[in-house]
C-alpha cells in the first residue's frame, strides 16, 4: 500500500493537542472556574481547527490511500512503532470525534453535572478526545490498543463520578465488560503477531501477511478480536453494559459514548479484523450478521419495554449498531460503506438524542416516560428538535439515519461471494422489519413525551407550573452543528460516501476485489 | 583428607575485579558507615543516616553505570561463580533505585515514630547488599549466601515495631516460614549437588542430564530448589506468609518486601532456570505453569475480599507475581526464551515503580487517616486530588490499562506466552487475560472509593505530603507514565538484560 | 561406602525436622526442628562430597553452619521479643492477622 | 408481420418539461423558509405556502401543456419517450444512486392533480385554520407534503420515489397529529405512520430485490441502474426476469401499496386519520397521498404486469385486494355517523376501484379515476369541512349536529351534490367516465365476478352517499346546526362561529369548493369514451404506447428514436404489440399491451340503473328512518339477528383493529418485548451477575476448602482449628505458622511427587 507522507505533523498535533490542554488544566487552581472552562473550550476549538485543516489538505482524490503518514520508532523491541495515518474511513470518524468533543465542551459550559469539579471533568473530556482521535488514526495494533484503552478510564470516571443513582454499579460494569473484551483482543493481536512471523504490528504489514495464516488459526484469532470489538459495539449478547452505562452516565458521557465510543468497535472490525483475517471473516460473517439482526430486533423489543427515556435511547443504540454490523458482515464494499455512514449518522443522531434527554432531565427532573408529556406546549423548540431527531433516528429518507440503514439492508441482499445468500436475504427481511419496530418505539416515545398535555406532577412536587426554559444559547450552540450535520448528510450523502468509498475499496482488496 | 590437603596446597587466591564488585563494595562501605555513625550521632540528628543511606545507594549506581558503559560486557570472578553481566547490572539498577525510593518512603515514617533508626538503615542496606549479590551469583553456595543475606535483615525489619504485636507476628511468621522454606530449598540443593557433583550453575546445566535422562532425585531436587524461591516470590501455595507479614510489618518495609525482596526471588529463579535447569524443563515448566495460574487466580480472588488496603495490595502483589511467572512457564520452549526473560525483567522494572508508588500514596494518606481500611480512601479526590489522581494512575497501571506502565509489562508477558506457540502457552494466556479483568474488581473498588464515595468522617483537611514522600511519588509517577507512554525505554533495558552463559535463548 | 545409609539418615532427619516444624507449637522447638533439617542437608552434602571427591560439598556445609548460626540468633531474638509482648512462645498464638 | 423501418419524427420538448424538477424543489424551499422565517411573515408563513403551490401549479400546467405538444408531435405509432434527466446523487461500493426527473403522461397527470388540489386546499386552509395556534407549522407541513408528493411523482428512480414516499408519511404523521394535545389525535397519527410503515418494509424489500435482479440487465441494455423506473419497466417486459423473483418483488411492492393506499387489510388507519384537520383529510387522505400506492402500481406497471400475471387467467392479488376493499369499506360507510369517516371509507372503497382496475389490466381507466376522484373527493371533504366550520361548530357527527343544511349553505350544498353525483358515477359527471370504465374493462377482460363486485360497489356507494347527503342536508336541523352550543373542541381562539349560528362559509372556502365542483363535473369529458375516440384525449396523452423501442444506450432519452415497428393491426384503433405477451426480439418495451373495452350504452345504462336504484332505496330508507322514525326501520338492526350480527361486525370494523391492537400488538409484541427485556435483565445480566457471584463463591470456596480443609487435614490439629473457625465469623486465612508450614511443605511434596511420576 503506498502512502502519502506530506504534512504528517497534523495528525500528531490534532491528537495530542488536547493533552496539552490537560496539562494546562492540571496547573490551574481548582477555584478558577471560568478560566478552566475557557481553557477547555480553547483547546477543543484549536483541536477542531487542526482537524478541519487536516480535512482541508486531505487529498480527496486519493482517499483510498493512507495520508499524513508518520512512522517513528516507538517500542522497537517488540516491533511496534508509532505509525499513524488517515484515510477515507478514518477521516469522518476522526473529525466527528473532534466535533462532538467541542460540542460537549460547549454544552458543559453551562451544564457541568453534579457534583461539579469542572477541572477534573474537562480534563477527562480532553483525555477522552485524545484516545478517540488516536484510535482512528493508529496504524499499528499496539498503538491502536493503547488508544483504544485510553478512553476506558476517563469514561469510567465520567460515569462513576458524574453519573446517576446507580453510577458506581454502571461504571464498574462498563469497565469490566470492556476490559474483558480488550484483554482477549490483546491476546488475539499477539497471536496474530506471532503467526505472521513476529515481524511487525503494523496494520498494513499484517494485511499483507495475515491472509497466509492457516484457516483454523485465523478463526480463533478472529474470535478474540470479535469479542473485543463486539463488546464495544455492542453486539447482542455483549450489550448489557450499555443500557446501564448510558442511563447512568451524565449527558456528556452518554453523548460521547454513543457518538464515538461505540464506533471504536465497529471501526476495529473494518480496519483490523476484516482486512487482516479475510478467510476467518468469511467464516464468521454469517454469525456476525445473525447477531446483528438479532440485535436489531432485540434492541427494538428492549426499547418497547422501557419506561425510562434515556434507557430507551440507549437500547435503540443496540438496534442501530445492529444495522452497522449487518452492513459489515456482508463483506461487500457497499455494505461497509453503509456501515461507516451508519456510524457517523448514529453518532450525530443518537448523540443529539442524548443531549435532549439530558436537557429533559434538567427541566423535568425525571426521565420516566409516564411522567412526561406535552413537551411541545411547554418547551416547543426542544420538542421540535426532539421530533426532528426522532425522525432522523427512525431512518426517514432525506435525513442522515436513512443512509446508514437502507444501504445496509440493501447490501444484505447480495453479500460477498462465498457467503450464503439465502441466509443474508432472511437477515435483510428481518432488518427491514426492524425499521418498522424502530418507527414504532421512537414515535411511541415521541407521542408520549412531546404530545398531549403536560402532566401536573411532571416537574414540581406542588403541582405548580413553573415556567420551563426552552432551549438556551449553550444548548443551541452545541446542537446546531449536529442538526445541520444530520440534515446535510441526509440530503447529500455523497459528501461522506465519496470520501469513504475509495478507502473501503482499498480495504477490501484482500477479499479479491 | 589427603586429597583435601593437596587441594588446599594448590589453592590460589582468586583475582577480584574491583570494578565489577564496586556497587557491592560501595553499599558495604555505606552500611558500615551507617552502623558506626549510629553509635555517635545524637538522637536528633539521626535523619543524617537516611541521607547517608540514600547517597550510598545513589553512589552505588555510579559503578553500575560505568560497568554498563565499559567495554567488557561480562566480568566473571571466582571461577565463574560470581558474574557481572548485563542482566545483573540491570537488576542491580532496579534494586538500587527501588532501594532509594524505599529510603525516601521510610525517612518520614521513621521520623514520626520512635524507632531505632540507625539499625533500620543498616538492615535495609544489608538486605539490599544481599540482593545485589543475588543478581551476580551463579553458584548454589553464593545464591544461598545472598539469599540469607537479603532475608535475615528482612525478618528483623518486618518485626521492626517491637512493641506492636502485629509487627512481631509479621516478623515471626516471615522468619519461621522463610527459614523453613530455605531449609527445604537447601535439601533440594544438596540433592542437586549429589546428582551433578557441582555447585556451579553452568556445570549443573551440563551435568544434570549427562547420565541421560533423569531420575526421581532430579525431580525432587529441582522442585525443592524452586520451592525455596517460589516462597520468596510468594507464589501460591507458598504465599501464606505474605498477607500477614505485609499487613503487620511497617508500611515502608512492606513496600520493600513486596518489591525488592520479591524481585530478588525472581532474579534467583530466572538465573536458576536459565543457567542451571534449561535441560530439565519438563520438570519445572509444568510446575511453574501451575504455580503461575494458581498464583494469579488465588491472589485475585482473595484480594477481592479484603478490606485492609495493605492486605489487599499484598494479595494484589501475589497475583502480580503470577503474571511474572507466566512467561517463565514457557521459557523452555523454543523461541520463547529470550522474550520470556525480557518479559520478566520488564515486569519487575515496571512493577517496582508502580507498586512503590502505591505504597507512597498509602503512606501519605495514612498519615492523615491513621487507618488501613480501604474505606479510608473515600472521597480522597475531593480533598487531596493529586494523591487521588496518582493513586488512580498506579492502580490503573497495576491493572494493566494503557497508557500506563503496567500494560506493557502484561503485554510483554502475553507476548512471550504466545511466542511459544504452544497450547499450554495459549491456555495460560487466556487465564492471564481473565485474571487481568478480575484484578480490576479490587483496583476499581479503590478507585471507586477515591472518586465516587463520600469522605468517611467528613474530615476534608488537605493532606500535607513531606518532601521525601513527594520525591518518591514523583519518581514513581514519572516512571509509571514514561514506561507506559514510551515503553521502549523500559523495554530497552529489559532487552539488554542477558544472562551470561544462559543456555536458553 | 555406606553412601545410602548416610542419605537415609539425612532423609529421616529431614522428615523429623519437617514434622517438628509442622506439629510443634513451641517456637524454640520449631527452631530446633529447622536446625535438624539443616543438619540433614549438611549430612547429604558431606556424603555426596565424599562420594564425588570434590570439596564443594564441604564448603557448602561450612557456609550452612555459619548461616544457620545467624538464623538461630535472629530467630531466638524474635522469639524473645514475642515472649516479652505476649508472655507466650506458642507460634499458634501468633494469629492475630488472618484472612 | 411486416417490419417497417421508419425514422420517426423528433419529439418536441420545452423548458417546462426539461425543468420539471423545479416543481418539487419550490415547495421544498418554501418549507424551509416557512420554518425559518414563517412566524415573522405578515400571514404567518401561509403566504409562502400558497405562493409556492401556485408556482408549482403554473410549472405543472406548463409541463402539461408541453407534454401534450410532445405527444402531438409524435407520430401515431411512436412511443412517446418520457423526458428524463438524471444526476448522480451519490455513489459508493460500486453502487450509483441517481436523482432525477421522469416525466411522462402519468407524471404530468398526477402532477397537475397534486399541484392544483394542494393550491386549493392551502387557500381553503387560510380560512379554515385561521387563528390556530400552530398555523405556521400547519402550512409548513402541508407544503413539505406537497414537495414530497411531487418528488415521488417526478422521481426517475425508486430511491427518490422512496424518499418522497417517506416524506409524505412523515407529513401525514405530523398533520394527523396536528392537534396533538388530544390523545386520540396523536394515537391516530402514530397508528397511521406505523401501519404504513409496516407496508414500507415491502417497499424496501421490493426495491432491493428489483435492484439486484435487474441491475445488470439495465446497465447493459439501457445504461441506467436497477433503481431506474424506466429501466425496471423495460426489464420487466424483456422476458429476462425470473418469474418467481419478480413475483415476490411485485408482491413486496404491493404490500407497500396496500399500506399506503389503505387497502384491505391495512386500511384501518385511514378512517382514524380523519382526526386530522379537514384540509389534511381532503388533501392527503383522499385525493393525493393515499393514491400513492395506486400511483406506484401504475408507475411500475410492467413489473406488476409480469410479476402478478395481470391479464392472466383467474384473478390476481391486486384485483382480489381491490375487490375486497371496495365492498367491505363501502359496507362500513353505512354505520358511520361521522361525515368524514363516511368519506374516508368511501375513499378506501374508491381506491379499491383503482386497484381493481389496475389489477384487471384497465390501466387507463384506473389512472383516470385517480384524476377524477381527486377532484370530487377533495371537494366532498372540503364541503364537510365547510359544514363543520360554519354550521355544525366543528362537529362532524351527522346524526347529532347536522341536518337540513341545504338552505343555510347553498354553495356547499350544490358542490356537495355535484361531487356526490360524480362519486356515484352518474352521467355526465366525471365519476361516470372513470369508474364505469373500470367496471366495464374489468368485465371486458374476462373477470366477470369482479365486474359484479364493482357493480355491487357502485350500488353501495350510491346508497351510503345518499344516506350521508340526506342526513346532512335534508330533514330537520339538529344539534349545532340548530344553533345549540357545544363544547368547543379545538382551540380556535379568534374565530367563534357560535355567535352567528349556521351560515355559509366565506369566499376562501367556497371558491375552492366551486373550482373543485366544476372539475368534478367537467373533468370526465377529458376522456369521455362514450363520445368516440376523438374525446379520448387522456388516453392519447397519458397512456404509454406499448411499442417496441430500439434504442442505443447513448441515445436513451434522445428525441429521435428508430423504431422497429410491427405492422399495425387495428383493433379498437390500437396497434397490436408483442409487449407484455412475449419477449421482444429486438429492442425493449416500456408498457405492456392492454385492451380497451369498447363503450356500449346498454352496459352503461345497466350500471346507471344500479346507481339510481341504490340512491332511491337509500333515500326511502333514510327518510323513513331518520325523519319519519318509522318503527319498521328504527331498531331493525337490533331486532333481526342476522342484521344485528352484521351491524355489530360493521360497527366493530370487522374486528380488524382489535386483531391488530389487542391480538398482535398487545398480545404478541408487548409480551415479546417484555420477555426480551426480562431475558436481558434476568438471563444475560444474570449470567454476568452469576459470574460475579461465582467469582465470589470461588473465592469463598478457596478460603473454606483450600486454605482451610487442606491445612486442617494435613495437620492433625482439628481441635484448635475448630476453635479458630468458631471464633472467626468469616472463614479466612488461618494466620497460623504451623499450618502455613504444613501447606508449604505438602504443596512442595505433592508437586515433587507428581513431577517425579510424570517424568520417570
Amino acid at each position: 500500500m503506498n502512502m502519502l507522507r506530506e504534512n504528517n505533523w497534523v495528525l500528531s498535533v490534532g491528537t495530542f493537542l488536547p493533552m496539552l490542554g490537560v496539562v494546562v488544566l492540571m496547573l490551574m487552581p481548582k477555584a478558577q472556574d471560568r478560566a478552566i472552562k475557557l481553557i477547555a473550550l480553547v483547546t477543543s476549538i484549536a483541536t477542531l481547527a487542526v482537524g478541519v485543516y487536516t480535512a482541508v489538505i486531505f487529498d480527496y482524490g486519493q482517499a483510498g490511500k493512507m495520508q499524513f503518514v508518520a512512522e517513528t520508532n516507538w517500542i522497537s523491541v517488540i516491533k511496534s512503532s508509532y505509525f499513524i495515518g488517515l484515510d477515507g474511513i478514518s477521516l469522518p470518524l476522526y473529525l466527528l470525534s473532534m466535533v462532538i468533543t467541542l460540542l460537549v465542551v460547549i454544552y458543559s459550559l453551562d451544564h457541568v453535572p453534579s457534583p461539579g469539579k469542572p477541572k477534573a471533568f474537562f480534563s477527562l473530556l480532553l483525555v477522552l478526545q485524545t484516545g478517540m482521535a488516536g484510535t482512528f488514526i493508529a496504524q499499528d495494533l499496539i498503538l491502536f490498543f493503547v488508544f483504544f484503552e485510553l478512553v476506558l478510564l476517563p469514561m469510567f470516571f465520567m460515569i462513576g463520578v458524574w453519573g446517576g443513582e446507580q453510577r458506581q454499579y454502571a461504571s464498574i460494569k462498563f469497565f469490566l465488560y470492556t476490559m474483558f473484551g480488550s484483554a482477549l483482543m490483546l491476546v488475539a493481536f499477539l497471536a496474530l503477531f506471532v503467526k505472521t512471523g513476529a515481524e511487525s504490528f503494523s496494520i498494513p504489514y499484517l494485511i499483507e501477511h495475515g491472509g497466509s495464516i492457516a484457516k483454523n488459526v485465523q478463526i480463533w484469532i478472529f474470535a478474540g478480536m470479535f469479542v473485543g470489538f463486539a463488546v464495544k459495539v455492542p453486539m447482542f449478547p455483549f450489550h448489557t453494559w450499555l443500557p446501564d452505562a448510558h442511563t447512568q452516565a451524565p449527558t456528556q458521557g452518554s453523548v460521547i459514548l454513543a457518538a464515538i465510543l461505540l464506533k471504536l468497535g465497529t471501526y476495529g472490525f473494518v480496519r483490523i479484523a476484516l482486512p487482516i483475517l479475510p478467510v476467518a471473516a468469511r467464516e464468521w460473517a454469517p454469525y456476525i450478521g445473525g447477531l446483528a439482526v438479532i440485535g436489531i430486533i432485540y434492541g427494538a423489543l428492549g426499547c418497547l419495554a422501557q419506561t425510562d427515556m434515556k434507557r430507551l435511547i440507549a437500547f435503540s443504540s443496540v438496534a442501530h449498531m445492529g444495522f452497522v454490523m449487518l452492513g459489515i458482515s456482508t463483506l461487500t464494499s457497499f455494505g461497509i460503506n453503509a456501515a461507516i455512514f451508519g456510524m457517523v449518522a448514529h453518532g450525530l443522531i443518537t448523540g443529539m438524542l442524548f443531549f435532549i434527554a439530558g436537557s429533559v432531565k434538567e427541566r423535568y427532573h425525571t426521565l420516566e416516560i409516564s411522567k412526561l408529556g406535552g413537551m411541545l406546549t411547554q418547551v416547543p423548540r426542544l420538542g421540535w428538535i426532539f421530533g426532528f431527531c426522532t425522525m432522523a433516528s427512525l431512518g426517514l429518507p432525506g435525513l442522515a439515519g436513512f443512509w446508514g440503514e437502507f444501504p445496509a439492508i440493501l447490501s444484505a441482499y447480495n453479500p460477498a461471494a462465498g457467503l450464503n445468500v439465502t441466509v443474508f436475504r432472511v437477515y435483510m427481511v428481518i432488518a427491514a422489519l426492524g425499521t418498522v419496530l424502530a418507527a414504532g418505539y421512537l414515535l411511541w416515545l415521541y407521542q408520549r413525551i412531546a404530545f398531549g398535555t403536560p402532566k401536573n406532577n411532571s416537574h414540581t412536587g406542588d403541582g405548580h407550573h413553573e415556567k420551563l426554559q426552552d432551549v438556551n444559547t449553550y444548548e443551541l450552540l452545541a446542537w446546531t452543528p449536529l442538526l445541520i450535520g444530520i440534515l446535510v448528510l441526509g440530503i447529500m450523502p455523497n459528501l461522506l460516501f465519496s470520501v469513504i468509498d475509495p478507502a473501503v475499496q482499498a480495504t477490501l482488496v484482500v477479499f479479491g476485489g | 583428607m589427603q586429597h583435601l590437603n593437596i587441594l588446599v596446597a594448590q589453592w590460589v587466591a582468586p583475582t577480584i575485579d574491583y570494578h565489577g564488585l564496586a556497587p557491592e563494595l560501595v553499599v558495604a562501605g555505606g552500611l558500615c558507615l551507617v552502623l558506626i555513625l549510629d553509635l555517635f550521632i545524637d538522637e536528633r540528628k539521626k535523619w543524617l543516616l537516611s541521607v547517608i543511606s540514600s547517597f550510598t545507594l545513589l553512589a552505588a549506581m555510579i559503578p553500575v553505570v560505568t560497568l554498563a558503559l565499559s567495554d567488557t560486557s561480562v566480568r566473571s570472578m571466582i571461577g565463574d561463580r560470581y558474574v557481572v553481566d548485563s542482566f545483573s547490572l540491570v537488576m542491580k539498577g532496579v534494586f538500587l533505585l527501588s532501594g532509594y525510593v524505599v529510603v525516601l518512603l521510610s525517612s518520614s515514617h521513621l521520623e514520626e515514630g520512635e524507632y531505632w533508626r540507625g539499625e533500620y538503615w543498616f538492615l535495609l542496606l544489608s538486605s539490599l547488599l544481599g540482593m545485589l549479590m543475588m543478581t551476580s551469583s551463579r553458584d548454589l553456595v553464593s545464591i544461598f549466601v545472598a539469599l540469607e543475606l537479603l532475608s535475615i535483615p528482612a525478618y528483623m525489619l518486618a518485626a521492626w515495631r517491637k512493641r506492636d504485636p502485629k509487627s512481631n507476628e509479621a516478623g515471626v511468621k516471615y522468619f519461621m516460614l522463610g527459614v523453613f522454606a530455605s531449609a527445604v530449598m537447601l535439601y533440594g540443593m544438596s540433592l542437586l549437588y549429589g546428582v551433578t557433583n557441582s555447585t556451579l550453575l553452568v556445570d549443573i546445566a551440563s551435568q544434570i542430564t549427562a547420565t541421560g535422562g533423569f531420575s526421581s532425585v532430579h525431580a525432587l531436587a529441582v522442585v525443592f530448589v524452586i520451592v525455596g524461591f517460589a516462597f520468596k516470590v510468594s507464589a501460591v501455595p507458598f504465599h501464606t506468609w505474605a498477607p500477614d507479614t505485609y499487613e503487620g510489618a511497617p508500611t515502608p518495609v512492606t513496600a520493600f518486601l513486596s518489591v525488592a525482596s520479591k524481585a530478588a526471588g525472581f532474579v534467583a529463579l530466572v538465573v536458576l532456570i536459565y543457567s542451571a535447569f534449561p535441560l530439565v524443563q519438563s520438570i519445572w515448566q509444568p510446575f511453574i505453569w501451575v504455580l503461575s495460574a494458581l498464583t494469579m487466580t488465588v491472589g485475585n480472588v482473595l484480594a477481592l475480599r479484603q478490606h485492609n488496603i495493605v492486605r489487599m495490595i499484598a494479595y494484589s502483589s501475589i497475583s502480580q507475581g503470577g503474571f511474572v511467572l507466566m512467561p517463565l512457564a514457557v521459557a523452555g520452549m523454543p523461541g520463547a526464551g529470550s522474550s520470556a526473560l525480557r518479559a520478566v525483567v520488564l515486569y519487575m522494572i515496571i512493577y517496582a515503580a508502580t507498586n512503590l508508588g502505591v505504597f507512597a500514596v498509602i503512606l501519605a494518606v495514612s498519615r492523615k487517616t491513621r487507618s488501613g481500611e480501604v474505606t479510608s480512601f473515600g472521597g480522597l479526590f475531593s480533598y487531596a486530588p493529586t494523591l487521588g489522581v496518582l493513586m488512580t494512575i498506579f492502580l490503573a497501571s497495576l491493572a494493566g490499562i494503557p497508557p500506563l506502565g503496567g500494560w506493557i509489562a502484561k503485554f510483554a508477558a502475553f507476548q512471550a506466552l504466545l511466542q511459544s506457540q504452544s497450547t499450554w502457552g495459549y491456555v495460560l494466556g487466556v487465564v492471564g487475560a481473565v485474571n487481568s479483568v478480575i484484578a480490576f474488581g479490587y483496583y476499581g473498588n479503590v478507585m471507586r472509593e477515591i472518586w465516587m464515595r463520600p469522605v468517611p468522617d467528613g474530615d476534608t483537611t488537605p493532606i500535607r505530603t513531606p518532601g521525601s514522600l513527594g520525591l518518591a511519588l514523583g519518581i514513581t509517577t514519572v516512571a509509571t507514565l514514561t514506561f507506559g507512554i514510551f515503553p521502549g525505554i523500559a523495554l530497552h533495558f529489559a532487552d539488554l538484560a542477558e544472562i551470561a552463559g544462559a543456555v536458553i535463548r | 561406602m555406606f553412601v545410602n545409609q548416610f542419605l537415609f539418615l539425612a532423609a529421616i532427619l529431614f522428615c523429623i525436622g519437617v514434622y517438628g516444624v509442622v506439629a510443634r507449637k513451641n517456637a524454640v522447638l520449631v527452631l530446633m526442628s529447622i536446625e535438624l533439617i539443616l543438619n540433614s542437608v549438611n549430612i547429604n552434602l558431606l556424603t555426596f562430597s565424599l562420594r564425588n571427591g570434590s570439596t564443594d560439598g564441604h564448603t557448602f556445609a561450612l557456609y550452612i553452619i555459619a548461616v544457620a548460626a545467624a538464623e538461630v540468633g535472629v530467630g531466638l531474638g524474635l522469639v524473645l521479643l514475642v515472649y516479652r509482648n505476649k508472655r507466650s512462645i506458642s507460634v499458634d498464638d501468633l494469629s492475630e492477622m488472618s484472612g | 408481420m411486416l417490419f417497417a423501418e421508419q425514422v420517426l419524427t423528433p419529439l418536441s420538448s420545452g423548458w417546462f418539461l426539461e425543468n420539471a424538477w423545479l416543481i418539487p424543489v419550490i415547495p421544498g424551499i418554501a418549507f424551509a423558509m416557512i420554518i425559518l422565517i414563517g412566524k415573522r411573515m405578515p400571514m404567518k408563513g401561509s403566504e409562502l405556502g400558497v405562493i409556492s403551490m401556485l408556482a408549482a401549479l403554473v410549472l405543472s400546467v406548463g409541463a402539461g401543456y408541453q407534454w401534450i405538444q410532445r405527444v402531438n408531435s409524435a407520430s401515431e405509432e411512436q412511443f412517446v419517450s418520457p423526458v428524463i434527466k438524471s444526476w448522480t446523487w451519490w455513489q459508493s461500493g460500486g453502487f450509483e444512486f441517481g436523482i432525477g426527473q421522469h416525466i411522462d403522461g402519468l407524471s404530468v397527470l398526477v402532477l397537475l392533480v397534486v399541484a392544483l388540489i394542494s393550491t386549493l386546499v392551502q387557500i381553503y386552509s387560510l380560512e379554515y385554520l385561521r387563528g390556530d395556534r400552530r398555523y405556521t407549522h400547519f402550512f409548513a407541513a402541508l407544503t413539505l407534503f406537497s414537495g414530497g408528493m411531487l418528488t415521488m411523482v417526478l422521481a426517475d428512480n425508486m430511491l427518490l420515489l422512496l424518499l418522497g414516499w417517506e416524506i409524505m408519511g412523515l407529513c401525514s404523521f405530523l398533520l394527523i397529529g396536528h392537534w396533538w394535545e388530544e390523545d386520540v389525535n396523536s394515537k391516530a397519527a402514530l397508528k397511521a405512520f406505523l401501519t404504513v410503515r409496516v407496508g414500507d418494509v415491502g417497499l424496501l424489500v421490493g426495491i432491493i430485490m428489483l435492484y439486484f435482479t435487474a441491475n445488470d440487465w439495465t446497465r447493459e441494455h439501457l445504461g441506467v441502474s436497477g433503481f431506474s423506473i424506466r429501466g425496471l419497466s423495460a426489464w420487466a417486459l424483456s422476458g429476462e426476469p425470473n418469474s418467481t423473483v419478480i413475483m415476490i418483488a411485485a408482491i413486496a411492492l404491493f404490500i407497500a401499496c396496500i399500506g399506503k393506499s389503505g387497502q384491505f387489510p391495512l386500511h384501518t388507519w385511514l378512517p382514524d386519520a380523519m382526526a386530522g384537520p379537514t384540509p389534511v383529510s381532503s388533501l392527503l387522505h383522499s385525493s393525493t397521498m393515499v393514491v400513492a400506492g395506486v400511483f406506484l402500481v401504475a408507475r411500475l406497471y410492467p413489473v406488476f404486469f409480469v410479476g402478478l400475471d395481470i391479464l392472466g387467467d383467474g384473478g390476481n392479488l391486486i384485483m382480489i385486494i381491490g375487490g375486497i376493499t371496495i365492498v367491505i369499506s363501502a359496507a362500513l360507510a353505512f354505520v358511520q355517523d361521522d361525515i368524514k369517516r363516511v368519506l374516508a371509507y368511501s375513499t378506501v372503497s374508491q381506491l379499491g376501484y383503482m386497484m381493481l382496475g389496475l389489477g384487471a389490466g384497465a390501466w387507463m381507466p384506473a389512472v383516470f379515476h385517480i384524476f377524477t376522484h381527486a377532484f370530487f373527493k377533495a371537494c366532498l371533504f372540503l364541503a364537510a369541512g365547510s359544514i363543520s366550520h360554519s354550521a355544525s361548530h366543528h362537529s362532524f357527527d351527522m346524526k347529532r349536529d347536522m341536518g337540513g343544511l341545504r338552505k343555510v349553505m347553498p354553495i356547499t350544498f350544490t358542490t356537495w351534490i355535484i361531487s356526490t353525483l360524480a362519486l356515484t358515477g352518474v352521467f355526465p359527471f366525471s365519476g361516470f367516465f372513470s369508474k364505469d370504465e373500470i367496471i366495464d374493462n374489468v368485465g371486458n377482460n374476462g373477470y366477470g365476478l369482479f365486474m359484479i363486485i364493482g357493480l355491487i360497489g357502485a350500488f353501495l356507494t350510491a346508497a351510503y352517499m345518499t344516506r350521508a347527503t340526506y342526513l346532512t342536508f335534508f330533514g330537520a336541523p339538529r344539534g349545532a346546526s340548530a344553533g345549540q352550543s357545544v363544547n368547543d373542541v379545538h382551540d380556535h381562539a379568534a374565530h367563534s362561529p357560535v355567535a352567528h349560528g349556521p351560515h355559509e362559509s366565506g369566499a376562501l372556502i367556497t371558491v375552492p369548493l366551486i373550482i373543485l365542483a366544476t372539475l368534478a363535473l367537467g373533468s370526465g369529458f377529458l376522456n369521455a369514451t362514450p363520445f368516440g375516440e376523438s374525446w379520448e384525449r387522456m388516453k392519447l396523452w397519458v397512456e404509454p404506447r406499448s411499442e417496441v423501442v430500439v434504442e442505443g444506450i447513448a441515445v436513451a432519452s434522445e428525441s429521435v428514436v428508430v423504431s422497429k415497428n410491427y405492422s399495425p393491426q387495428s383493433e379498437e384503433g390500437h396497434a397490436s404489440s408483442v409487449c407484455g405477451s412475449q419477449t421482444p426480439e429486438t429492442g425493449v418495451c416500456y408498457a405492456p399491451k392492454l385492451n380497451h373495452a369498447p363503450f356500449k350504452w346498454p352496459k352503461a345504462m345497466i350500471s346507471l340503473m344500479i346507481v339510481f336504484l341504490g340512491m332511491a332505496i337509500s333515500w326511502v330508507v333514510s327518510f323513513r328512518l331518520y325523519t319519519k322514525r318509522d318503527p319498521k326501520f328504527v331498531g331493525l338492526t337490533q331486532r333481526v339477528s342476522v342484521l344485528r350480527a352484521g351491524h355489530k361486525l360493521l360497527v366493530n370494523k370487522y374486528y380488524l383493529d382489535d386483531l391488530y391492537e389487542k391480538v398482535i400488538v398487545r398480545g404478541i409484541a408487548y409480551p415479546i418485548a417484555r420477555t426480551a427485556y426480562w431475558f436481558d435483565q434476568k438471563v444475560l445480566d444474570g449470567i454476568i451477575h452469576a459470574v460475579a457471584r461465582s467469582a465470589r463463591l470461588v473465592s469463598g470456596w478457596v478460603y473454606r476448602n483450600i486454605d482451610q480443609r487442606i491445612v486442617d487435614g494435613a495437620v492433625n490439629n482439628s481441635a484448635s482449628a475448630t476453635k479458630y473457625v468458631g471464633g472467626v465469623v468469616q472463614p479466612t486465612q488461618s494466620g497460623k505458622v504451623s499450618q502455613y508450614g504444613a501447606l508449604l511443605f505438602s504443596a512442595a511434596a505433592v508437586a515433587a511427587l507428581v513431577l517425579v511420576i510424570i517424568n520417570t
